[in-house]
């Protein structure tokens, strides 16, 4: 399993590291440990602690209390430079890149070599290293383009690198896959398996736990940020990981594949097309409907929804709702048509985190809480706000907290709720699942049949294919902005979708 | 280099200059106070009168040197028959001084001096002479002794500190027992010069009178006293005239004010810039004058003349 | 930063329960919470207590009915002004047309009264339209040709300032034979009560800032606005219509500024108004506002207004050294803020 | 935006054989679009040109060597301050001790050369350095103590204002005495060339600038902080560090300006300076840098003043009457920054 000499070179031991937020206990006494040239995952539900020890390491937050140990010795971890002094290097969750600056001076921000005096920056330098970087890790991005103007996907695939370029020894990658599609996340993983032959000690968070069985050595559980479990990863059932992680038994995965029945056509979209991508797209939604969309990264699904509900403007094609054209020129007429959009990236277009989470899930129906002086009756709302919080189980000490203190799952989930309550007759749901636990999908997926049951009808667009064949009753399959395929559930599997999703025969992303 | 290619200089703006007029550029202190707009009126009138055209501007306000510095070298660069100046800083104008007159272009100075051999004349106000007649007003009226406090316009500016010393210095020579408790600068503003007085009233609860060395100071005093409920109790000397400090004077709440002749500034340095350019003589200095005006001679004609609303 | 709003919002919220966008402060539902959290409102005004305090001490003159009244009486227009801006400054703006926009809107109060004879009831009203109609052509410079907000209000204030020139013809008018106007500032609608109605309307505009702030839709999406204006407008609001509301109402406030400076000066002053907008900026700021946008409060630009204002007064009643009175003011500006920023710091 | 990434992806894809996650610059790899981003830098003044073409028609007097170079003396201070501000800005940050801080370095450069008699060069140093010590405050007060850029650098314009006219007792000090002062402004120091010094101060501060901006690291982290400061943190640069350096930099020029400005008028003016700080961040900001960081440019900083000068110049030239110049300005600069806004939506 482990290779290299030293074998049993205990890189990183974590002893009892407690730390507790305002209202929040974090962490408690979590023991954890990593040699060199393993994989250690850490896995857990939404809010358990699993980025707040990874920060610990990282040097953003201080441990309250409890030791921390490289190399056998005891280190104080005062800030990033202090972590990246010892070989700590992390791939954050949130993704944390500076988007006026190109790719290559994100990458090696506060390590440029220097010339004239150690005045200048060598540009050229920069790019070179970027470009060998990119090359051995099979990277096809041009390092000088602005990272504002990437996809999300990349700016992922630019935190990887942007870490992997430390060459650290200790290697910390959290929900590294959450914005990648699987071909990326095969590159992903031989990358993972290079750097365990070199001897580097990865700690790798994933709530897509099918990934732990091909990547990962020893697997650790957390709860409630307590410490519950380590096992080894090839001797363990994932139903024994699931239940260790939720705290009770998860009733089996296995269940009917929707059916479509629903007859009644709501939304047609027609020849949508726009200079950047889209080339024809049309497709109908039926009444009670969830109509899934598959495709590879930069496939042109977001680019749907967003023209769609009238964040980008299209520069041709009709969409028809309810038998009539309408022009829909911004989300807030969507929204007044009544379709809703959670676009895939919450920072950006989803939260206002410096806004408390009761705010957020009532931004978009506070009209509907409003008298008819314009004065939101807030005694009301707060009820619902407080159900949603409860049925969707988002973990924070009040609605009165932060959204920004909240843990990306748990973020996820407020956006979710802020959509469900605005009680939109279509709902187009972009990635709605990224970063969300497993029984929270779960959940997510129950609300999203109990939805279309009470006949609402749902565009779900999603890059993990056993999602979409699990929900969609139809399921639209796109490439390079054309649609390539629409089918029935009962004629997909993953196969026939990825032959789909590949018409053109061109892959995508990190490609070798 | 003057006079030929003015034709196609002037345009729009209300002088707009039709065929071969003569063009007379003011570059003033100040433009959106009363009393810049009557100096104004005054060289209009001369315009008229002499069959020329003139331009008037100056600075937002007398702390910028560098604004009107920059407003006198445009107006050189247009090429001017002749040019008034009333200068926030001379030292600064120097070289500009120069330049005007390496252009044979002639320098009328207005409001007060230009140290330079450049201006033909000077028409301007003794401010400090008239700021101690001011103080010897206040003087007898508050009966030789007291607490007397002053708003000021500006702490830097000529007329500020022409108008503040002229006051302090007749007091402090003539008027053992009359003390000048607080000076405070409201910036000509109307507003902050009420501010300014109320927080004096408060703090000198004994105060016998306030000298108001502008419009808006003065007139900030007043509106003081109007709030305060306290008219009458307080003997106020102003500086300048408009409208609400003659208000103020027939209504008893201010004793009275010296006024300087802004009408005939600019009617005198008009008229001087164009003697000049006829070749005629100039006298070295025009004095403008200032007077006393309160309750018993503001009907006067004289006074009328110079008073503007 | 994030606590003024706290305490604000808080405030607010305490009537009804709770309010929009409160911060995130922990255990709020614990009686200890609650506790920290009144403590903390009253904390807000420690600066302002501390000041007063100070003053009072150094000069007896300080604390006269006659001098608070006052001091409250020349932060009025200020205030006002401030408060109508701190929306504006809350979804991510600004506004620089502040003051010459209140010149312009005086200077057509005068026109209407004066010029047009117009009763008082309405032209004080075309006054106030005036304003808000000023607000309005910022508000769509900037939702509709996307012009940024200090272009676009810099723009409008020399706009402003060139127009209440023209307008009035570089002359101030005068209000002497318009019956009553003065009272608008001047007068006491309370009979008992010995403060000038401009302060009466200060107070007033406050209780309405603060609804509108803590319990409109239009709060609401103020705070959302300058949260994320990308993700406000995925979640349904309409960007442009609400920043033009806001920017109006900004504007109707500085109607009313303009009305309530006229009627205390009897004129409208057509050259005054330059800097007024730095100054009611920096009450917000003061006032824990942040310039950022997503965060702020009513009765901290309230607070922010009478620190300036008791400063200022209380120096002058020392009779310190104008010169002198900058630096302190300048001085006491950093360390109310900084004391405000490690009270916040400990206390949430 | 969009755009951007679209033209690349086209042909960037194509030619690659599908590469999804290709570049987004517009297509920086083109003979096509370099041209086309050249043609952008040009039209960058198009503003400037036209306003330039307009006044020439108007006025015969506008296109002369003497008014240009006159155009070019006005913008120099404004132009000066505005380019470090840039800096800040970028970060951003605001910087509203402009004009006070450059007068107090004015009158400091008074104090060392009049009053204290040191050697020219040594006294001139000394007055940027006090700019450098000013701005160098304001980055403490920002980066240790967490005041906001907004209040922090208020308080320094008052405190500034204030020691101005306390130090030179509110009186000018002229440097009638000090040889070869008044000619670090007006003085010709290349023959042939009838620029004055104050102008080639400013093209040389453009281009140190530009350098820094683009090339040093100071510019690279300048860029990063205002793009993203908690990412620029958690990568491990020092904020505190880099922003006290950027705003001493700005402190800097500030400095230089100060004594540029004394030197022009042969005076240290001490109650002169206010307003200037809104002037040079509107310059900054209709050259197309943005309040919110992250973006900007020092040559469009240069652009930005040169507009506001060309602008007011031309109308005095025109004698337009006073009132309107400024509402022109107004209108001026709302058109300059749409057409600017127009032109990079197309372009982009
Ligand atoms: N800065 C903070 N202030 C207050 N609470 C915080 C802060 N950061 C994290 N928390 C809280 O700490 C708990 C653990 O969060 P953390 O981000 O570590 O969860 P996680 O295991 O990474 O979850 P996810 O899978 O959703 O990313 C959560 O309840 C979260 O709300
Ligand atoms: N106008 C826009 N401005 C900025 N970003 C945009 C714009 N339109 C689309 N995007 C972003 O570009 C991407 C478009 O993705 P696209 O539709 O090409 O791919 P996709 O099929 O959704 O794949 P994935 O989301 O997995 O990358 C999204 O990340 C979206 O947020
Ligand atoms: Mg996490
Ligand atoms: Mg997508």
């Amino acid at each position: 399993m482990r290779q290299g000499a030293d074998v049993d070179q205990q890189l990183l031991t974590i002893n009892g590291v407690s730390k507790a937020f305002p209202g929040v206990r974090a962490l408690h006494e979590v023991n954890f440990d990593l040699t060199s040239g393993e994989v250690h995952a850490l896995v857990g539900e939404n809010g358990a602690g699993k980025s707040t020890l990874m920060k610990v390491l990282a040097g953003i937050h201080r441990p309250d209390a409890g030791t921390i140990r490289v190399d056998g010795r005891t280190v104080e971890i005062d800030g990033p430079q202090a972590a990246q002094d010892l070989g700590i290097s992390i791939i954050h969750q949130e993704l944390s890149l500076m988007p006026d600056l190109t790719i290559a001076e994100n990458i090696y921000i506060g390590r440029e070599r220097r010339r004239g005096l150690g005045f200048f920056v060598d540009e050229k330098d920069l790019n070179r290293r970027a470009g060998e970087l990119f090359e051995r890790l099979g990277i096809v991005l041009d390092p000088r383009s602005r990272v504002g103007d990437l996809l999300v996907a990349q700016q992922q695939v630019v935190e990887i690198a942007k870490a992997l370029s430390f060459d650290a020894r200790i290697l910390i990658m959290d929900e590294p896959t959450a914005a990648l599609t699987e071909s990326e996340t095969e590159t992903l993983f031989r990358l993972i398996r290079d750097l365990k032959q070199h001897g580097t000690g990865i700690i790798y968070i994933s709530h897509r736990l099918e990934e732990l069985k091909a990547v990962a050595d020893r697997i650790t559980v957390m709860r409630d940020g307590t410490y519950i479990d380590t096992l080894p990863a090839a001797e363990t059932d994932l139903r024994h990981v699931i239940s260790l992680m939720v705290g009770r038994q998860i009733r089996d995965e296995t269940r009917p594949r929707p059916k479509t029945s629903a007859t009644e056509t709501v939304l047609q979209v027609r020849g949508l097309s726009t200079k950047r991508l889209l080339r024809d797209v049309g497709f109908d939604l039926r009444k009670g409907e969830i109509l899934g969309f598959a495709g590879l990264m930069g496939a042109g699904r977001t680019e749907v929804a967003r023209a769609v509900c009238g964040a980008d403007k299209a520069d041709a094609g009709e969409i028809i709702l309810h038998g009539k054209p309408v022009a829909i020129n911004s989300p807030a007429e969507a929204a007044q048509l009544g379709i809703g959009y959670l676009s895939e990236d919450r920072k950006r277009f989803g939260l206002m985190l410096d806004q408390d989470v009761h705010f957020n899930i009532l931004i978009s129906s506070v009209q509907q809480y409003a008298n008819a002086t314009g004065l939101v009756r807030d005694e009301q709302a707060r009820l619902e706000s407080q159900r949603y919080v409860d049925t969707l189980k988002i973990k924070t000490p009040s609605i009165r907290q932060r959204t920004k203190n909240l843990s990306g799952g748990n973020q996820q989930k407020v956006v979710i709720a802020k959509w469900l309550l605005r009680d939109c007759e279509i709902l187009i749901f972009d990635e709605p699942t990224r970063g969300i636990d497993v029984g929270a999908k779960e959940e997510i997926y129950d609300l999203l049949n109990s939805l279309a049951e009470q006949g609402k009808s749902i565009i779900m667009i999603s890059s993990e294919l056993p999602e979409v064949l699990r929900l969609a009753h139809r399921i639209v399959v796109m490439c390079e902005g054309r649609v390539t395929g629409i089918l029935d559930n009962a004629d997909a599997d993953q196969e026939v979708l990825m032959d789909y999703a590949t018409r053109s025969g061109v892959h995508g992303g990190i490609a070798t | 280099a003057c006079s030929d290619d003015d034709a196609g200089t002037a345009s729009g703006g209300d002088g707009g200059g039709d065929g071969g007029q003569r063009h007379i550029a003011l570059v003033s202190k100040g433009f959106q106070h009363q009393f810049w707009q009557a100096v104004r009126d005054g060289a209009e009138q001369a315009a008229d009168e002499f069959g020329v055209d003139v331009s008037f501007e100056g600075p937002d306000s007398e702390a910028e040197v560098a604004q009107q510095i920059d407003q006198l070298q445009t107006a050189i660069d247009r090429n001017p028959d002749a040019l008034g100046f009333a200068a926030l800083d001379s030292q600064a104008a120097a070289p500009l001084m120069e330049e005007a007159a390496s252009r044979d272009i002639p320098v009328v100075a207005f409001d007060s001096g230009v140290e330079s051999d450049v201006p033909v004349t000077t028409a301007a106000t003794d401010n400090t002479a008239a700021a101690a007649l001011a103080a010897e007003r206040m003087v007898e009226l508050i009966g030789g002794e007291g607490q007397v406090g002053l708003v000021v316009h500006d702490q830097t500016s000529v007329t500020g500190v022409e108008r503040r010393d002229g006051f302090v210095e007749y007091i402090e020579e003539n008027a053992p027992d009359v003390e000048i408790v607080d000076i405070q600068y409201g910036g000509g503003d109307h507003l902050e010069s009420t501010n300014v007085a109320t927080a004096m009233i408060q703090a000198y609860p004994d105060l016998k009178g306030i000298y108001g060395a502008n419009e808006g100071s003065a007139i900030g005093v007043v509106n003081a006293v109007k709030e305060l409920g306290i008219e009458g109790e307080i003997t106020i000397v102003g500086f300048d005239s408009g409208q609400a400090q003659i208000d103020a004077i027939n209504d008893g709440i201010m004793a009275g004010a010296i006024t300087q002749n802004p009408v005939g500034i600019g009617y005198e340095t008009v008229k001087a810039a164009v003697m000049a350019l006829d070749g005629e003589d100039v006298p070295e200095t025009i004095d403008t004058g200032f007077f006393w005006y309160d309750t018993s001679n503001i009907d006067d004609d004289e006074i009328q003349a110079v008073l503007y609303e | 930063m994030k606590p003024v709003d706290t305490a604000e919002r808080a405030s607010g919220g305490d009537a009804s329960g709770g309010t929009p966008g409160a911060p995130a402060e922990a255990g709020t539902r614990s009686p200890l919470g609650l506790l920290r959290r009144q403590l903390q409102q009253i904390l807000a005004f420690a600066s302002l207590i501390v000041l007063a305090g100070f003053f009072s001490i150094a000069s007896s003159n300080f604390l006269t009915w006659s001098n608070i009244s006052g001091i409250l009486l020349s932060t009025a227009v200020i205030g006002i002004l401030a408060l109508g801006t701190t929306f504006v400054i809350i979804t991510g703006g600004i506004e620089l047309s502040l003051g010459t926009g209140m010149t312009l809107a005086a200077v057509m109060t005068g026109v209407f009264l004066v010029n047009l004879g117009w009763p008082l009831a309405v032209g004080v009203a075309g006054g106030v339209l005036v304003g808000a109609l000023i607000g309005f052509i910022n508000g769509v410079n900037i939702a509709f040709l996307k012009i940024p907000p200090f272009i676009a209000t810099l723009a409008m204030m020399l706009i402003a300032e060139g127009l209440a020139l023209v307008i009035s013809d570089a002359a101030p008018i005068y209000f002497t034979d318009v019956p009553g106007f003065n009272d608008i500032s001047r007068g006491n609608l309370v009979p008992g009560l010995d403060l000038p109605n401009a302060v009466l309307i200060l107070f007033a505009l406050t209780v309405v800032g603060a609804v509108i702030l803590n319990k409109s839709i239009l709060g609401r999406y103020t705070f959302a606005i300058g949260s994320n204006e990308e993700a406000a407008g995925i979640s349904g609001i309409s960007i442009r219509k609400w920043k033009i509301i806001v920017y109006t109402l900004s504007g109707a406030f500085m109607g009313i500024a303009g009305v309530v400076l006229a009627a205390r000066l009897n004129s409208a002053q057509p050259s005054l108004g330059v800097g007024y907008e730095l100054q009611a900026i920096a009450a917000v700021v003061i006032g824990g506002t942040s310039l950022q946008g997503g965060k702020g409060s009513i009765v901290g630009t309230l607070i922010g207004a009478l620190i300036v204002g008791t400063v200022t007064n209380g120096l002058r009643i020392m009779s310190v050294p104008q010169e002198w009175q900058t630096v302190i003011i300048g001085l006491v500006i950093l360390v109310a803020v900084y004391t405000d920023i490690l009270r916040r710091g400990k206390g949430g």
